[in-house]
């Protein structure tokens, strides 16, 4: 039975050490800061300049100055900052986030990956995600393991516009979690009930036999 | 010293076919009043440097604009922004929000511009000089000056000192600093010492004129 | 995420041949307990970065010193400085004031190095690469990564965010974004919490190690 | 009779608008900004980190971390600022540095500047004097017209090596303020009791006829 959304990030949250600074982008990765548990310190990075970012509280009244990446009102915990675009994507390119976990359309075997258009002319937007993807110390995407008509995602070579060459690490998957070494990935475990096999199916690059 | 100005005085700068840089994530650190006013005066073949396109629809609507340059022109569900960008026929230039920031720096610091790996191997290298620096390639990026740069702040001194809150901050630094002209539309203006040295957010040197809002206190949301 | 530590742990990061960059201007912002800690260590052929070099004569006697990489070494007046270096075989490499910031700072923003005028048509262009960005010619000064930084600041919490006065910024920024590992000493220790987040000029994602000062309130005098 | 050093500081002092931003570096530059008048607003900015810098008033108590450029206790003044390095000296690069006041070891006829060291092996202290030349709008140097001995030290080319190429805009010395145009230079005033004949014996470079 496949991972519903939630699952996805509540794995994701629970594969987070404590002490990270995170970059979550949109999507399922939004979901992720909720199943962090509070005795453990992860700090959320956002790229319009803010590290140490919460969720609103209930009774937290909305400040039209203190926005998330998306735009959404969100709040500063204790020991955050606040800083400009520059320092903070010198902070993203300079390797300093520990990890950024982002969605995407499409992955290819070398790691590349697609996630702002699926189109050349390049209408849509990057926002800061190729600065993510290229700048992170580990990146993790957080996608359904097929398109909605069942297509493949996880490709060979992508045919969407690259937001970064050769930088995804992990793909957290609603069937699977799959991890990249090179131009090689293998299954670190599946959904229950998923079996190898099934994924392997649903993707478009080989997978290799555990144990090897 | 005194830069403090009225709406109508400090937009005396704008002439049309300029190259305008308003700062703003969303709502925080935007200065829609200076945006409100610039969409009353009518101009022509405007360059708008801006992280998103989303507060510019008017503008784009009334003919005003012919090239913006932003990383986020709008999210999936903007229907209307996009078909209102190819109607006027606005050419859209995408940057990467990192060399966006990065690129405006870097006119503002005196730099000839900016060697990053962001957007190598993908579109954004087109057209883009490739350097190699002790074995590693980086994409040149040219410095991004502006003619105008329309910023917001918290409060202001008469020396133009700005001071922010929050995620205000954002591009707007970067944007006066890249600027011939900086106006600033401010929340407060305050006296000359009244912004601690230490917690000056944008120092006077890069800005020109100070405008008082007069809507303090209005939300902003996007 | 405790980053406090006592000098002696904090200090165990140093190798020799390690280059380490040493914030301060002159007194302001000098970390001058860490430096006197690394005095005590014995090391070897190591690169002190800082944009000075008067601090660093009993370093530089006891022979741990192979090269400095600063803007202004000495005054006129420093004879014993002067002749300190050219006894122990220290190479001196200046480089203008702004291209050090710089290049410290490209090497913490993951940049590939400097686009600048500055030095242009001085001994400083030797063996620089120069690149031509739309008919104008730059200096690439390469970025400036360091094994290490030492920096000061007057508060810091246990996460690493610090807190500055006056001019005691300087370098204490780049020097910790262009470090592998950045230590700081700081007068005061805060709980999380007491840095406003508004007034953090450090970030504490950019420090490694937080060591409290034994000698708040001390005189330091150039 | 020659100007003393007080009488070039105050002649340049005279010489600023109100509302300009000024760096001055060592030497005679320091002594400037005593001889501006309290009510001309003239921002002192140095590269160590300040804008709005003043001299330390007598009752004032040095602050170790408030230093200027030559590391000597200073105040700020109300409206004044602080900031970090790469900051600094992107306002000096980036021009928005109205004036540089320097002192110089040489001068040459096209502006080039030599202020820094008399000897190719580059012993000495650059600090940010290359970085100020090359940046301010206005390039004004204040120096005694000849060396001790008498030798020239404006000059058809310099042989110290140069802090920039093509800089200068002003020369304050003990005998003239001269002013560059291109290659042309020309005597806007004498001292006292100073011929432009004098001037022109003891300048290395030619001075144009006035109301050419």
């Amino acid at each position: 039975m496949a991972w519903t959304r939630n699952e996805i990030a509540a794995r994701i949250a629970s594969d987070i050490p404590s002490g990270w600074v995170v970059n979550i982008g949109v999507g399922i990765p939004t979901l992720v800061p909720e199943f962090i548990p509070d005795e453990r310190e992860v700090l959320f990075q956002s790229e319009n300049g803010i590290l140490g970012m919460v969720a609103l509280g209930a009774q937290d009244y909305p400040d039209p100055e203190l926005v998330d990446a998306g735009k959404r009102p969100i709040a500063v915990r204790p020991g955050g900052c606040f800083f400009e675009s520059s320092l903070s994507f010198a902070m993203i390119r300079g390797g300093r986030i520990d990890l950024g976990v982002v969605g995407a359309l499409q992955i290819s075997r070398a790691g590349d990956i697609a996630n702002w258009s699926t189109d050349e002319k390049m209408i849509g937007g990057i926002g800061g995600a190729a600065d993510v993807c290229s700048g992170v110390r580990n990146l993790w995407v957080a996608m359904l393991h097929t398109t909605d008509v069942g297509g493949h995602k996880l490709l060979e070579k992508c045919s969407y516009p690259l937001t970064a060459e050769g930088v995804v690490d992990r793909v957290y998957s609603d069937l699977a979690v799959l991890e990249r070494n090179r131009d090689e990935w293998h299954v670190i475990s599946c959904a229950p009930g998923v079996t190898v096999a099934q994924v392997r199916h649903v993707t478009g690059f080989p997978i290799e036999v555990e144990g090897r | 010293m005194d830069k403090r100005s009225t709406l109508k005085d400090a937009m005396s700068h704008v002439r049309d076919a300029m190259t305008i840089a308003i700062g703003g994530f969303g709502g925080a650190g935007f200065p829609e009043e200076l945006v409100a006013e610039l969409e009353s005066r009518g101009c022509k073949d405007l360059v708008i440097v801006s992280n998103n396109a989303s507060r510019f629809e008017q503008l784009i609507n009334s003919g005003a604009v012919s090239r913006i340059i932003c990383s986020f022109p709008f999210g999936g569900a903007s229907v209307t922004l996009r078909k209102s960008i190819e109607d006027a026929g606005v050419e859209l230039q995408l940057m990467p929000q990192g060399t966006l920031a990065e690129c405006l720096r870097a006119a503002g610091a005196g730099l000839g511009g900016v060697l990053t790996r962001v957007g190598l191997g993908t579109s954004f290298a087109k057209d883009r000089q490739v350097v190699n620096v002790d074995g590693t390639d980086y994409l040149l990026e040219p410095p991004l000056t502006v003619d105008l740069a329309f910023v917001h702040a918290e409060q202001a001194d008469r020396w133009g000192n700005l001071s922010m809150r929050g995620t205000a901050r954002n591009f707007n630094l970067v944007m006066a600093m890249a600027a011939e002209t900086a106006i600033a539309q401010v929340n407060h203006v305050v006296e000359v010492g009244q912004i601690f040295p230490d917690r000056c957010d944008v120092p006077g040197i890069f800005v020109d004129s100070v405008v008082q809002c007069s809507n303090v206190g209005n939300s902003k949301e996007d």
